[in-house]
């Protein structure tokens, strides 16, 4: 108790003069330094090739597993009637999942003037790109005719057929791509002026080509980075509907239907409740260790970490809280299948997962209630892999028990995942590490020009005394080191 | 201290950069001619997407296909001949077209029922008697071949009044059988959402040079109310 | 030889060109799409077409096909169009009058002919499922002769060569040391040439075994009317039906007459209702149908006549000779629930005089048949309800005498050449006989086979058997009816019919062809050369000779006899006696007793009972489950004095306490590579004593459990959902009391309902002018006998998926039949429910499809367009009823190409990756519509029937157009108790389900209210 | 451009390029340099510079205006796309639903219009900053190479009508802490 009042002084003291963004007296050539040192060296650290390696490995046997599928059909999956989704539209909203927050960083917390965000919002838009990839992988291989599915798309044809434009399942097709592109598109730009960074500090004649390519020769003229910035805007704002647009659209698929724990009209805040809360976790659990190995702690500093563990918590909370309303709805609804179906989660055979996903979405996260847990490494480990463990789960049980028993008795049923199952859901894990270790070792992964502009290097003196443009958060720090006082942390 | 940082002496005295000691112009990565090439990059990146989906589309067309099929056939038959400058009707062989859903292609015996006398000798003509002779059939080559999961009734469209030339041409002018049309579902759709075009008297559904006396369509309008003719676009009208 | 040659050799003759083999395969190249494989060239083809195309050429298309006319076309022959022929197949003795479909040469389909007095245009499943027996690959192809351990394929030549001396030889010694075994057999062909054996050779001996035999009915009959005699029933003017262990709607000559009887007579609406009262051991279709059912051990059944004749003659004063008033006086049921339903029974009967039939099962001793003769008399029902004919052959000693005696024969070494025709006693014979042994010890055996089963292994000869589509023959129906057998094909492994072999021991090489023989025997029916042929023809068209069926003959009870047989039972206790377990075998209805064993359709036919596939097991009720710890799937060691095995158990509500049911027919070694291995052979265990029912079965658990696969009860571990199950079922499967319905029909139907809001739909509803197809399925009507499931699978192209596909709820039927309990597991009420797409018009599978694959056409069929689909099985999730199948792998990708010529060429054959589910027969639906069309007159009501309810024996099953008021459908929908299965989801189905009816004895239905708190749906 | 100034070893001159070391710095130097009345002339910097737009001077996009009216565009395309497949060309029954019902078409017609003005928003900003630009005369200058990194620059160009060799470095010398030098075209 002593204790907890004894640091409860600095703390209401941090709170006031906020901690700094960049620490440790960085200055832009310095941070320059530092991101581009990560790519320009000439061997990553180990740590790197044992990760890459493995994701390496396991991306192989993705590929492995599908071209098994295709060749035997996708009864090599325990999918059956009446459980005809299993473990692949599992991952499908698992992944798609995983990559909003990465736009949702970038997007909503640009809106929000979030500075904070500057420092991270690279690593998350990069993983949101992999994750979709690895999303759109699993509705492309569950169809049990992958070569026909171009139908999906209107395409002019000679049978003059057209995809029905009433299907969840399109609106899918629509969503997924599109957030897919914009995320790209998001993803790119922003990487634009770094590139061109990266184009100049160049020594080798490979690098100076193609970051040269891909910088489109950018040169900083302000009156680029003037449009620059105004499309950046309207991508984020674009980008910040879109985002919660595809994880409803991902909800409808089950909450448009008419099987019991699907038709839930609360899907849609649910669902993208969710995806941020997973999404977040990822993020962390990709940032934490990246961190450590390139020395990036000035520029991810705790206080982004800690962030990062108040939006878990909360996004946690209200995917608790919707557990529990659905749970009431189905009481209250007096819908005797309603009420079935989640009897059945919560006491049937799936028993096991139903309550893997609560404690881990719901219980772990309460953890970081403590500021203790919110700035403990391995605390914060802990619980973003246990978020993502439970994030997989309750997409499993949405799925799967529901299908498992629904109007009729004499059709219930039970599914097993196979082998086949088990190494696709460990490929797509492969193939999302893989990609990402490599943007780490290739592209800027700290979104340096972006980073900067939140320097003190980047303010105008005289801006103290007419505060002109949008300076939030960091004026105290502003107006301390005008009239002197105690150096950042060193 | 962050005053130290202010100024150009300064910051090139901190010797961050080796490059001040270095001469003050570099070689750009690119040449200045890649500006140049810019618009005939920026036509590349448009065009050769659009190049590929039109190589997809026509390489999927049946005109692209389909149309024109024109095998080589066992025997030496001639439609221009036989339907044309005879002008035997196509009944006359193909007996079940009115009856069945398959417009039966003839055995031997019918070739054979004028052939025992005209022409007998007819080196053209040896398949057709060695056939009948060992009763071994004769392997022509299909030309009009829907996908197996499509079922077509000739019975359904020739009682209609839906001339063979409609889907055949005028076989009546070939010498060897050709497709003229791309049979796709989209062509079938075209006649069977307005299939005015195509009707004519049932009783002259075989005749190949028949023209209407009068507007096509006007003509088609009435038959279609005489004889009943309401074509289903329903998916089972032709997959079960 | 070559196999495959010799196959394609015959299927030439058959069409005269090998024409017919090109046809057959680009027919079957076929499939809603290509595989992978296949497809890629396509699309490679195509492109490289494209760049040509762009290149300004074209013409590239994919590899060519022929088109084969006929060098000579047949008469009357249209390419790809249907022709239908009457044939007719048999059964334990009985033909069954058939209609084969048959394209191209091929027969595809076979139905029940109109004619025939039995079926009326109904069929079995095994009927059904005969047509894939026809093109089994396994079949023995030619010839095979053994010498000792080596096997030679030859040809019939050599076999008729081989006959020469023995045929001159038989005839110098009369036929000496020369002895047949047959199957029962109809056969008018056989019966001449037996006559001629028996002339010709008179030394030669002829017996008859069926391991599934009826002949205790016989003997009892013989016993009550010192005659044997063949019982027919007609429970069309039947009030009350009482079965002692009686599976009449099912396991019975003329099942599909009874179904079809017992259902016109119970059309409430028409103000008829029956009451059937059932006394079983095991539950059967006839049991499921009951309106009360008491489960009792087989032993006690017996003695449940007598309580029930007690009751007749002491309760209610029935005239009956004092000799037998002595026997029944102490014969009171001795436990109450018994008591009570005979004294009902009893009362029942006794109100209904002249109007009720009494049957015993075969598997009851010939006293309780007696017993039941005996009430047929007392209660004048004789004449009546009840008729008898003269037995076919009543000079032949019972089955298991007879397999006895021939056993006998055998190991005394008297028998130097013995023909078995068809059969397989070597797997089937009596365990204690040691048939097999006996068998291969036989100088000479000759068997007359299909297969290469158990049998033709130890014979010296097998001579491959003609499946009955390929066969000449005329042959009597149940009641004596004379049908003909007429071939649709050549033999495709040239093989010979009984009477053709029979004939070559007669006259060797001069043997008359089956043909020839049929005609022959047909002249016995017709007077005078003039008009044969005018009749013969007559004949093959109808396919019945009408007015032939056996003339009823009047009987005279037998008192003494009677009473002695009774008197015999009278000693038995009717309650579960100390001595152990009572083991029960039954005739399977898939496999029967064994024969059917290597037809895949029917393996995967569900029982209509435990919905086991692929597999028996030993059948346990509940409580005697809990008291021995056995549980479902548990491996047990069942030993019968001596003879033990091991076999997996079943849990089967309503099993008798204290019994043990084993299903016959599985456990083959020999059967093929479908039917090897399936399941456990129980033969082992039967004795030729007690061929039906063996005391002191003992139980032991080995630890070991075996995967069953059944098509219902997956997973069902958790009480929870058992309870849930038991509290749906009662609105998915409504049922009304009978005397409630009549007072007030509307409010005995609201009792099930489910409440739900107003069924108000966002849109207006879209209108279907022109037909609107629907169906209605009379759950009362409906026996479960899965004729429906089988005529669907043959009619649309199903695939079999196997045994593992089952377990994991893989299985393709399109019509399933859900089977649900109601009331106490040892003795609950049973319900079928035949399940398949009821083609909603607001369809939830339609809506969520991405490429519009499923879709309703103008006349509200939910259309499934396989060629359309993805797969993305979204559909089938979407789908209330669960009636979808989707293709999880190529089931074809192993089909022999004679296995694809069973296919129906009217319907797609679907490939992998696809989803499908009933279509109602819409191919039937199209060709009857072309035809209308084409005659310029509109489409009669009944002109469409989808296979389901054309093999229906109980017309539970009516399609039509409920746009016109005057259809049987529109009809049907419209009565009080027609509902839509799950019409609370406001989905609209087009199928209506018709209430069961209860048609309940007041004073049973008080006691069973009180008795029974409902558990297990 | 005009060969009217060249650089002291006789090349063609392409502006002349004044260094800063800070944020500044670079805004009194654009402030005084907008003031002269130049016009072909920029600033650059290593990350965007709030206020240097109104020191310099510059008026505001139209890039909002192309992106909304492409948003616009997407909307009637999304809509009409799903109206004329499902309800004109070919329309089915399904789940006896109406052939066409806005609810049903509302996803696609929002992702359609995001796309539309997402790509509107790139390629615009693009296009109206005359990107890609690989090859740009400023990329000579060895400093120049810091402009992505911690220096800022201003240019002037040659081609400038009031730009004048002597005149402009004297200019630009005069602002604080700038290190000027020439750049050849």
């Amino acid at each position: 108790m002593s204790r907890s009042t004894a640091e409860a002084v600095p703390a209401l003291d941090e709170r006031i003069r906020g901690e700094p963004l960049v620490a440790g007296g960085e200055t832009l050539a310095s941070v320059t330094e530092t991101v581009c040192a990560i790519v320009e060296k000439p061997r990553p650290p180990r740590a790197w090739y044992v990760a890459f390696g493995i994701s390496a490995m396991l991306a192989g046997l993705l590929f492995a597993m599908i071209g098994y599928l295709l060749i035997e059909g996708t009864g090599v999956w325990g999918i059956n009637v009446p459980v005809g989704w299993g473990f692949d539209i599992t991952n499908f909203v698992f992944w798609v999942g995983i990559g909003h927050a990465g736009t949702l960083i970038s997007a909503i917390l640009f809106l929000f003037r979030q500075k904070w965000r500057t420092s991270i919002n690279r690593f998350a838009e990069a993983m949101t790109i992999f994750a979709v990839l690895c999303a759109g992988l699993f509705p492309a291989i569950h169809v049990g005719r992958a070569w026909v599915e171009y139908w999906m798309f209107p395409i002019p044809n000679n049978l003059s057929m057209w995809p029905n434009f009433r299907s969840p399942l399109l609106w899918d097709v629509f969503a997924v791509s599109t957030y897919m592109i914009v995320s790209l598109l998001f993803w790119y730009m922003g990487m634009i002026p770094d590139l061109a960074t990266l184009r100049d500090r160049a020594r080798t004649r490979i690098r100076r080509f193609f970051y040269g390519l891909f910088s489109l020769g950018w040169r900083g003229s302000n009156r680029q980075w003037h449009r620059y910035e105004r499309a950046y805007l309207l991508l984020a704002a674009l980008a910040t509907p879109l985002v919660l647009s595809v994880h409803s659209v991902v909800s409808f698929d089950f909450a448009v239907s008419q099987v019991p724990g699907w038709h839930t009209t609360i899907f849609p805040p649910y669902f993208v409740a969710g995806a941020i809360f997973g999404g977040f976790a990822m993020v962390l659990l990709l940032i934490v260790p990246s961190r450590e190995w390139f020395g990036l702690k000035n520029l991810i500093t705790m206080r982004h970490l800690e962030n990062m563990t108040k939006i878990v918590l909360a996004t946690g909370s209200m995917v608790g809280y919707a557990y529990l309303i659905e749970i009431f709805i189905a009481w209250y609804s007096g819908n005797s299948l309603e009420r079935f179906t989640f009897m059945n989660r919560a006491l049937g055979p799936y028993a096991w997962a139903f309550w893997t996903m609560v404690s881990c979405n719901v219980i772990l996260p309460q953890l970081f209630w403590f500021k203790r847990f919110r700035r403990s490494i391995p605390a914060i480990l802990l619980v973003a892999i246990g978020v993502n463990i439970g994030m997989w789960f309750e997409r499993y049980v949405i799925i799967v028990t529901s299908l498992s028993r629904d109007f009729l008795p004499s059709s219930w049923g039970h599914f097993t995942p196979t082998w086949v199952d088990l190494c696709t859901l460990l490929g797509s894990f492969g193939l999302f590490f893989t990609l990402f270790l490599l943007f780490l070792r290739f592209l800027p992964i700290v979104a340096i020009a972006e980073v900067k502009s939140v320097m003190p290097e980047a303010k105008l003196d005289r801006d103290v005394h007419h505060g002109q443009g949008d300076y939030h958060g960091d004026i105290p720090r502003q107006h301390e080191r005008q009239f002197g006082g105690p150096e950042t942390n060193r | 201290m962050p005053s130290a940082r202010r100024g150009v002496r300064a910051a090139s005295g901190e010797g961050a950069d080796p490059m001040d000691k270095e001469p003050a112009s570099v070689r750009p990565v690119f040449p200045k001619s890649i500006n140049f090439f810019r618009p005939v990059i920026g036509i590349a990146l448009a065009a050769v997407p659009l190049y590929i989906v039109m190589l997809v589309y026509y390489g999927n067309s049946a005109e692209a296909t389909r149309v024109g099929y024109e095998p080589d056939q066992p025997v030496a038959f001639s439609h221009a001949l036989h339907a044309g400058r005879l002008g035997i009707d196509c009944r006359y062989c193909h007996t079940t077209v009115e009856s069945a859903s398959h417009a039966a292609i003839p055995p031997t015996e019918t070739c054979m029922n004028c052939h025992a006398n005209i022409r007998a000798a007819s080196a053209k003509i040896l398949p057709v008697r060695e056939s009948h002779a060992t009763g071994m059939p004769i392997e022509w080559v299909r030309v009009h071949d829907l996908p197996d999961f499509v079922y077509f009734d000739h019975s359904a469209h020739v009682r209609r009044g839906v001339g063979c030339i409609s889907c055949h041409g005028r076989v009546d002018k070939m010498e060897t059988v050709r497709q003229e049309k791309p049979l796709t579902m989209g062509w079938c759709l075209d006649c069977h959402r307005a299939p005015e075009a195509h009707l004519r008297p049932p009783e002259l559904a075989t005749k190949m040079d028949w023209v209407p006396n009068e507007d096509p369509f006007v003509l088609g309008k009435r038959l279609r109310d005489e004889n009943h003719v309401n074509p289903s676009t329903d998916c089972t009208t032709c997959h079960r | 030889m070559n196999e495959r040659g010799g196959y394609w050799r015959s299927l030439g003759e058959l069409a005269g060109t090998p024409a017919f083999r090109l046809k057959l395969e680009r027919e079957f190249a076929e499939g809603a799409v290509d595989a992978p494989g296949a497809f890629t060239r396509r699309r490679f083809l195509q492109l490289m077409g494209a760049s040509v195309a762009l290149a300004g050429f074209s013409g590239c298309r994919w590899p060519k096909e022929k088109i084969v006319p006929y060098a000579h076309r047949p008469e009357g022959w249209v390419p790809g169009e249907a022709l239908r022929f009457a044939t007719s197949g048999e059964l334990r003795g009985c033909a069954r009058g058939l209609l084969a479909t048959s394209v191209d040469g091929r027969p595809i389909k076979i139905d029940g002919n109109e004619n025939d007095p039995i079926g009326r245009g109904a069929s079995s499943a095994i009927d059904q499922a005969s047509v894939l027996d026809l093109y089994d690959p396994d079949r023995t192809r030619t010839p095979i002769w053994r010498e000792g351990r080596s096997e030679r394929s030859v040809v019939w030549g050599d076999f008729l060569a081989w006959t020469e001396d023995l045929v001159r030889d038989l005839r110098a010694t009369r036929g000496a040391r020369l002895a047949f075994l047959s199957e029962p057999t109809g056969s008018e062909c056989v019966a001449r040439l037996r006559r001629r054996l028996a002339a010709e050779l008179p030394e030669a001996l002829w017996f008859e075994y069926d391991p599934l035999s009826m002949d205790h009915a016989r003997e009892g009959l013989r016993i009550a009317f010192g005659k044997p005699l063949r019982a027919h029933l007609d429970l069309a003017s039947a009030a009350i039906v009482f079965s002692l262990d009686a599976d009449l709607l099912d396991d019975d000559p003329a099942a599909l007459l009874h179904a079809r009887e017992l259902a016109a007579a119970r059309r409430i609406e028409e103000g008829r209702t029956n009451r059937l009262y059932v006394v079983e051991s095991v539950p059967c279709t006839t049991g499921a149908k009951a309106d009360h059912r008491l489960s009792l051990p087989p032993r006690a059944i017996a003695p449940f006549a007598l309580a029930v004749l007690h009751e007749l003659v002491f309760a209610h004063e029935l005239e009956a000779p004092d000799r037998l008033r002595e026997i029944l006086r102490a014969r009171e049921a001795s436990d109450p629930p018994a008591r009570a339903f005979a004294k009902a029974l009893a009362e029942d009967l006794a109100a209904n005089r002249g109007r009720s039939a009494i049957a015993a099962g075969y598997r009851q001793p010939p006293a309780a048949h007696a017993a039941a003769h005996l009430m047929n008399d007392l209660l004048g029902n004789i004449g009546r309800t009840v008729a008898y004919t003269a037995d076919p052959d009543p000079e032949r000693p019972n089955h298991f005498d007879a397999i006895r005696s021939l056993a006998k024969e055998l190991e005394a070494g008297r028998v130097e050449t013995l023909v078995v025709l068809g059969g397989n006693p070597a797997y089937d014979a009596p365990a204690d006989l040691g048939f097999a042994d006996l068998l291969a010890r036989v100088p000479h055996a000759v068997h007359l086979s299909s297969h290469r089963n158990e049998t033709s292994l130890l014979a010296e000869w097998q001579i491959p058997r003609a499946h009955f589509l390929e066969s000449w023959d005329l042959s009597r129906a149940h009641d004596g009816t004379l049908l003909a057998r007429q071939p649709l094909i050549e033999p495709l492994y040239g093989g010979r019919t009984d009477a053709e072999l029979l004939a070559v021991f007669l006259d060797g090489r001069a043997a008359a062809s089956g043909h020839d023989l049929a005609r022959e025997a047909f002249g016995a029916f017709v007077s005078g050369e003039a008009d044969f042929e005018k009749s013969w023809r007559r004949l093959l068209h109808d396919g019945v000779l009408g007015g032939s069926a056996r003339p009823k003959v009047d009987v005279s009870f037998q008192a003494g006899p009677t009473a002695d047989s009774l008197e015999q039972i009278s000693h038995i206790k009717d309650h579960a006696g100390e001595n152990g377990l009572e083991a029960v075998f039954l005739r399977d209805a898939s496999v029967h007793d064994g024969r059917f064993a290597n037809n895949a359709w029917l393996q995967e036919t569900p029982d209509p009972m435990t919905k086991l596939t692929w597999d028996n097991a030993a059948l346990v009720g509940p409580s005697t489950a809990r008291a021995l710890g056995v549980e479902t799937e548990d491996v047990v060691r069942l030993s019968i004095n001596g003879r033990a095995i091991e076999i997996a158990a079943y849990v089967l509500p309503g099993v008798a306490a204290g019994t043990i049911a084993l299903p016959l027919g599985y456990g083959r070694t020999r059967a093929g590579r479908v039917g090897n291995g399936d399941g456990f052979d129980v033969y082992p265990l039967r004795a030729s004593g007690a061929p039906y029912f063996a005391f002191g079965a003992a139980i032991e658990r080995t630890g070991r459990r075996y995967p069953l696969a059944a098509t219902e009860e997956h997973h069902l571990i958790d009480p929870r959902a058992t309870r849930e199950r038991e509290r749906r079922v009662g609105s998915l499967v409504r049922e009304v009391e009978a005397d409630e319905y009549l007072r007030n029909p509307a409010k005995a139907m609201h009792a099930e309902e489910v409440h739900h809001p107003p069924l108000v739909s966002l849109f207006p509803p879209h209108s279907y002018d022109g037909h609107r197809w629907g169906m209605a399925i009379d759950l009362d009507a409906c026996t479960g006998c899965n004729a429906c499931v089988v005529a669907c699978q043959a009619e649309n192209n199903i695939p079999v998926v196997g045994k593992k596909q089952v377990r994991n709820q893989r299985e393709m039927h399109w019509i399933r039949i859900d089977r649900s309990f109601r009331g106490d597991p040892d003795s609950p009420e049973i319900v079928h429910q035949p399940v398949a797409c009821v083609h909603c018009e607001n369809a939830p599978c339609e809506q969520v499809c991405p490429v519009a694959a499923t879709v309703h056409t103008s006349e509200g069929l939910n259309a499934m367009v396989y060629n359309r689909c993805i797969g993305t099985r979204y559909c089938s999730n979407n789908c209330p009823y669960k009636v979808r199948r989707f293709n999880f792998f190529n089931y074809r990708k192993n089909l022999e190409p004679v296995e694809k010529m069973a296919m129906n060429p009217e319907v797609t054959v679907r490939s992998r990756g696809v989803m499908e589910k009933c279509t109602f027969c819409v191919q039937r639906i199209e060709a009857a519509r072309i035809v209308a069309k084409n005659e310029n007159r509109p489409l009669r009501d009944g002109e469409i029937v989808p296979a389901c309810a054309a093999s229906c024996p109980a017309r539970a099953i009516v399609f039509g157009d409920l746009n016109d008021p005057e259809s049987r459908v529109a009809k049907l929908h419209g009565e009080a108790r027609a509902y839509g299965m799950l019409a609370e989801l406001n989905v609209r189905p087009r199928t209506a389900y018709l209430a069961r009816v209860r048609n309940r004895n007041e004073r049973l239905a008080k006691r069973e209210k009180e008795g029974h708190e409902p558990i297990h749906g | 451009m005009n060969g009217k100034w060249t650089t002291a070893d006789g090349a063609p001159l392409f502006g002349l390029l004044a260094e800063f070391a800070d944020v500044d710095a670079l805004i009194e130097g654009a402030e005084k340099v907008r003031d002269a009345g130049y016009t072909k002339w920029d600033a650059h910097t290593p990350f965007p510079v709030h206020g240097l737009d109104d020191a310099m001077g510059i008026r505001h996009t139209k890039l909002s205006y192309l992106v909304f009216a492409a948003g616009v565009f997407g909307v009637f395309a999304g809509l009409g796309l799903q109206w004329w497949t499902n309800t004109v060309d070919y329309s089915l029954i399904l789940s006896g639903k109406p052939f066409f019902a806005l609810p049903a078409n509302i996803p696609v017609l929002f992702e359609v219009m995001v796309l539309f003005a997402a790509a509107a928003a790139f390629v615009g900003m693009l296009a109206f900053n005359n990107l890609p630009l690989w090859y740009h005369s400023l990329f000579k200058s060895r400093r120049f190479l810091r402009a992505t990194n911690d220096r800022f620059f201003i240019s002037i160009e040659a081609r400038d009508p009031k730009f004048d060799p002597r005149a402009t470095r004297a200019l630009l010398e005069s602002l604080r802490g700038a290190a000027v030098e020439e750049v050849e075209e």
